[in-house]
């Protein structure tokens, strides 16, 4: 049976090269980093050299790289991490941060923290003039994604970073989804942290880094042994950061093939989607986007429906971000593009990997228009044109 | 995630459609909320002669209508109106926590259709003693 | 060359039938939870399914058990996320934490809470009368590990959660080295909270839990997406889970066989070291212990570079706790138990594992004497006898 | 952690011992910090003809200890006495952060051999210019 995976943004399989890297270090070389003897000097090897892995992939320095059991835990460690050595004051989001950001911001917000999440336009790109209106005298950071989960824009991170900087404010980006899909130079875009995470680029689930930039002043959320130079304490997860390191070191190995492949793989999904099937509204950027990201809009219909339908076809999607809240609403990126709650719920998202092939994409476009049809028929809402 | 039976009622759904000069029409939800529920009736000798429904929503959404439509085919009034949305759900052997609330509303909409009915046989005499509680049409506190 | 691993408290190595119920998660069925579609339904049954084991392995409901990223973060998540929901008062510890819970209390001091280290006896053991004396109106949790990592001395937990139930307080423990070593019933204890690792019973590092008892109400340290009934958002390390999972059910199974058998070693090795190396102390209670703890200190010398004799000698054995503070302070643990600093300074803990063998810990006390002496003949303190 | 030469000297300590009624004796740390180090020499013609030490600390503290003896044999005093503990963890290949402080004392240990043989010899007025810089007893602050 048809057994399509087009779902990359909520989580990729390890990369077979990865797990070979990972497997000595269950059940052989187990020692602890901390400890002296042989199997823990070992042990501490690999993880500096995982290190320096990471931080080549971001053109960083080693002693800049915070290893976090993921991507929710960097982005925590940044905002609240970098806050709370701070008097409550003022700080910046955008509207479509992923709930890992937007919830630490309501946290930090519970403790008395003023925070304007700044909108963005019809293709989900911020609106750079509000970002730039929105600092005041006590804002002390800004955070905005590198590239949205959902629909895929990309953002003028460089120039959001110099705003924040000649405002005197620090800046932070997720950029969990970007990382191994698009190059990332810390340098070149002038961030003070960065966050990515394993398992959004052929690595291990329950593994992430936080970039910080030398200089940057972090109070840890989790206190113990001082690990990681006391910024997350916790017996290392060596298994996972050997992965992590291994995963980024093969991401920029493919880079420069994979990206245009996917991109024209994109291309030809969207153009087949939209000539396919009547009604359906493409979202995100048209060019500013993540090399894998195809997302849109199906009217009368609703996502998860459609989703069940293309699953029992053998087509694994997403309708909009994973996450367990198990909430109804429509996604909140989706309605910060300007579109209806009507409309958000007949939301689509497909990712692309590696390993999708042209087929595959050809297939979608010829399973998906039946599929849209039966539900349209089924649907109150849907009036035969 | 769905039961075995809620991806049969989802994938094969039962009774959809819409019956052309129904003898009742009910519709709950709205898309705001992600979930719409239209269900059509025809009433003979008192029981549920035909029932059709038309569902914009979830797999829950879809198959609870679907559900109800085989549950009630055949039944008086009186029995069609004792079945709730929970029965219903307990029927698909379960559904999720988070879509008890919203996507769970097809005997609701079905209640809406009996009332129809009623009203416009010039029966809303028999409404309170045929459907004890009407369902409201949910504020969806979460919006 | 001789290669014996007396570390198990540092970290064990995962036990090849946990990480073979892993591996299929990692390239395979690597869905994410959340995610509608088979491989995330598939992904999403396997996190419950480890939940179970966990659950039963303590005695506890599946919905009592919280999965973290490792014992350090739900030793925080315990102290910090329980009392984060009062106005700051008063809470209780004892003297031998782990760093991961005293670092937690002291976080929580900053801001602005009570806390009282409870004092030991000269084996370990808490000193009940200080304990229930240091109650106070408003004492909102008391917090002693289930048993101690260096010493291995183990706690009268029932009889202190009892207590702190009678003062209104509720209580936790850090049973991260019990767990898996001597049989644990959350009931029977009575405790609130209860925190284990994965790596300490053969499982994977970078996975942990909190038993959370019906009706504690947390709140969370790492916001986002909801997962894990909002108590720890990430996307789930599913491995990691899968693996938490199988440990605790092949600890479960071999406990009956493994205890005596590891008390019998412990005995045994400790008999031999005290019997053949003079001026040696043996640390923590001699019998209310960890099956596979023996800790003693030998005057003169210092622990490291008795360590790393053994080391060139085959014998992975640790100083004190494994933690990555560098930190050159004696072991406040062996402070506790009312030993000088110097002789802090001379302690050596072996902790023995299933795989253990009696001809290696024979051949310990063969070499081990020599290597004393050769330390001691170089010591500054030592005066020969 | 440790450099293979960190290693080779701990594992193999060249000079160790007391010399009898030594020339000079030098005795530096507290073993409440967990490191203690004593080293003797005999002076001849202004050079240190023999050097030995004891320790008791990590592996660090045993070799910077024996390292520096090997650095000083045959050396003048004034050239000894230049050598600093930094030049020993160099010599070493480096040290961990964390044992550059504490575990690191194994050349003050030499000047004050140094100074004690000066004293003892008379030569008092001599020590300003042959240690420019004399330890002090580390008050090693985490205590
Ligand atoms: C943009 C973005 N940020 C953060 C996260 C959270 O990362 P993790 O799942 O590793 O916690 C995700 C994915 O879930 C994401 O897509
Ligand atoms: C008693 C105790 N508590 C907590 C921890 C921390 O657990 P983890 O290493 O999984 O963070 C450890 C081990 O390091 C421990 O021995």
């Amino acid at each position: 049976m048809t057994s399509v995976y087009f779902d990359h943004a909520a989580t990729t399989p390890v990369d077979p090269r990865v797990l070979e890297q990972m497997l000595p270090f269950f059940c052989e070389r187990y020692g602890n980093p901390s400890e002296v003897h042989r199997l823990g000097r070992d042990a501490r090897t690999a993880v500096e050299r995982a290190r320096a892995q990471v931080a080549a992939g971001l053109g960083a320095g080693e002693k800049e790289i915070v290893f976090t059991a993921g991507g929710t835990e960097a982005d925590n460690l940044a905002l609240i991490g970098y806050l709370q050595r701070f008097e409550p004051g003022h700080f910046i989001i955008s509207a479509i941060e992923h709930p890992a950001v937007m919830e630490a911001a309501r946290a930090l917000n519970r403790l008395g923290w003023a925070v304007d999440f700044i909108p963005v336009d019809g293709d989900g790109v911020i609106d750079v003039d509000a970002y730039e209106q929105a600092f005041r005298d006590d804002t002390k950071l800004a955070s905005v994604m590198y590239a949205n989960n959902v629909v895929g824009t990309i953002q003028p991170i460089a120039e959001l970073a110099r705003v924040a900087h000649e405002k005197g404010a620090a800046f932070h980006t997720d950029a969990v989804q970007g990382v191994g899909s698009v190059p990332i130079d810390v340098g070149a875009l002038g961030v003070d942290m960065l966050t990515l995470s394993g398992h959004k680029l052929y690595g291990p689930k329950g593994i992430g880094a936080l970039y910080v930039k030398r200089g940057t002043r972090l109070t840890p959320l989790i206190h113990g042994g001082g690990h990681e130079r006391r910024l997350r304490s916790g017996t290392e997860n060596v298994p996972g950061i050997v992965g992590l390191g291994a995963a980024v070191d093969l991401a920029q190995a493919q880079l420069a093939e994979t990206r245009p492949r996917l991109e024209a793989l994109r291309d030809r999904l969207a153009r087949g989607v939209l000539e396919s099937v009547p009604d359906v509204k493409y979202l995100g950027h048209p060019t500013e986007r993540l090399p894998g990201n195809v997302a849109f809009t199906v009217r009368y219909i609703e996502g998860e429906s459609m989703l069940l339908q293309l699953d029992a076809h053998g087509f694994m999607v997403s309708s909009g971000s994973a996450c367990a809240s198990g909430s109804l609403e429509p996604s909140h990126v989706i309605l910060a593009l300007g579109l209806g709650a009507e409309e958000a719920h007949g939301s689509l998202r497909l990712t692309l990997g590696r390993e999708n092939t042209r087929e595959e994409a050809d297939a979608f476009i010829e399973v998906f228009p039946p599929i849209v049809d039966k539900l349209r028929q089924m649907s109150p809402l849907y009036v035969k044109g | 995630m769905y039961t075995d039976l809620v991806m049969d009622h989802f994938s094969n759904p039962r009774n959809v459609g819409e019956i052309e000069d129904a003898d009742g029409v009910g519709q709950i939800g709205n898309p705001v909320c992600g979930d719409v529920m239209r269900i059509s009736i025809d009433v003979d000798d008192d029981r549920i002669a035909d029932v059709k429904f038309k569902t914009f929503g979830c797999g829950a959404a879809v198959a609870t209508s679907s559900m109800v439509t085989e549950m009630v085919k055949g039944k008086t009034l009186a029995e069609a109106a004792e079945i709730s949305n929970r029965a219903v759900a307990d029927a698909l052997g379960g559904l999720p926590p988070n879509k008890m609330h919203c996507s769970n509303l097809a005997a609701d909409a079905l209640h809406l259709a009996i009332q129809d009915y009623l009203v416009k046989a010039g029966r809303e005499a028999d409404v309170p003693q045929i459907l004890k509680a009407l369902p409201k049409d949910h504020a969806h506190s979460s919006h």
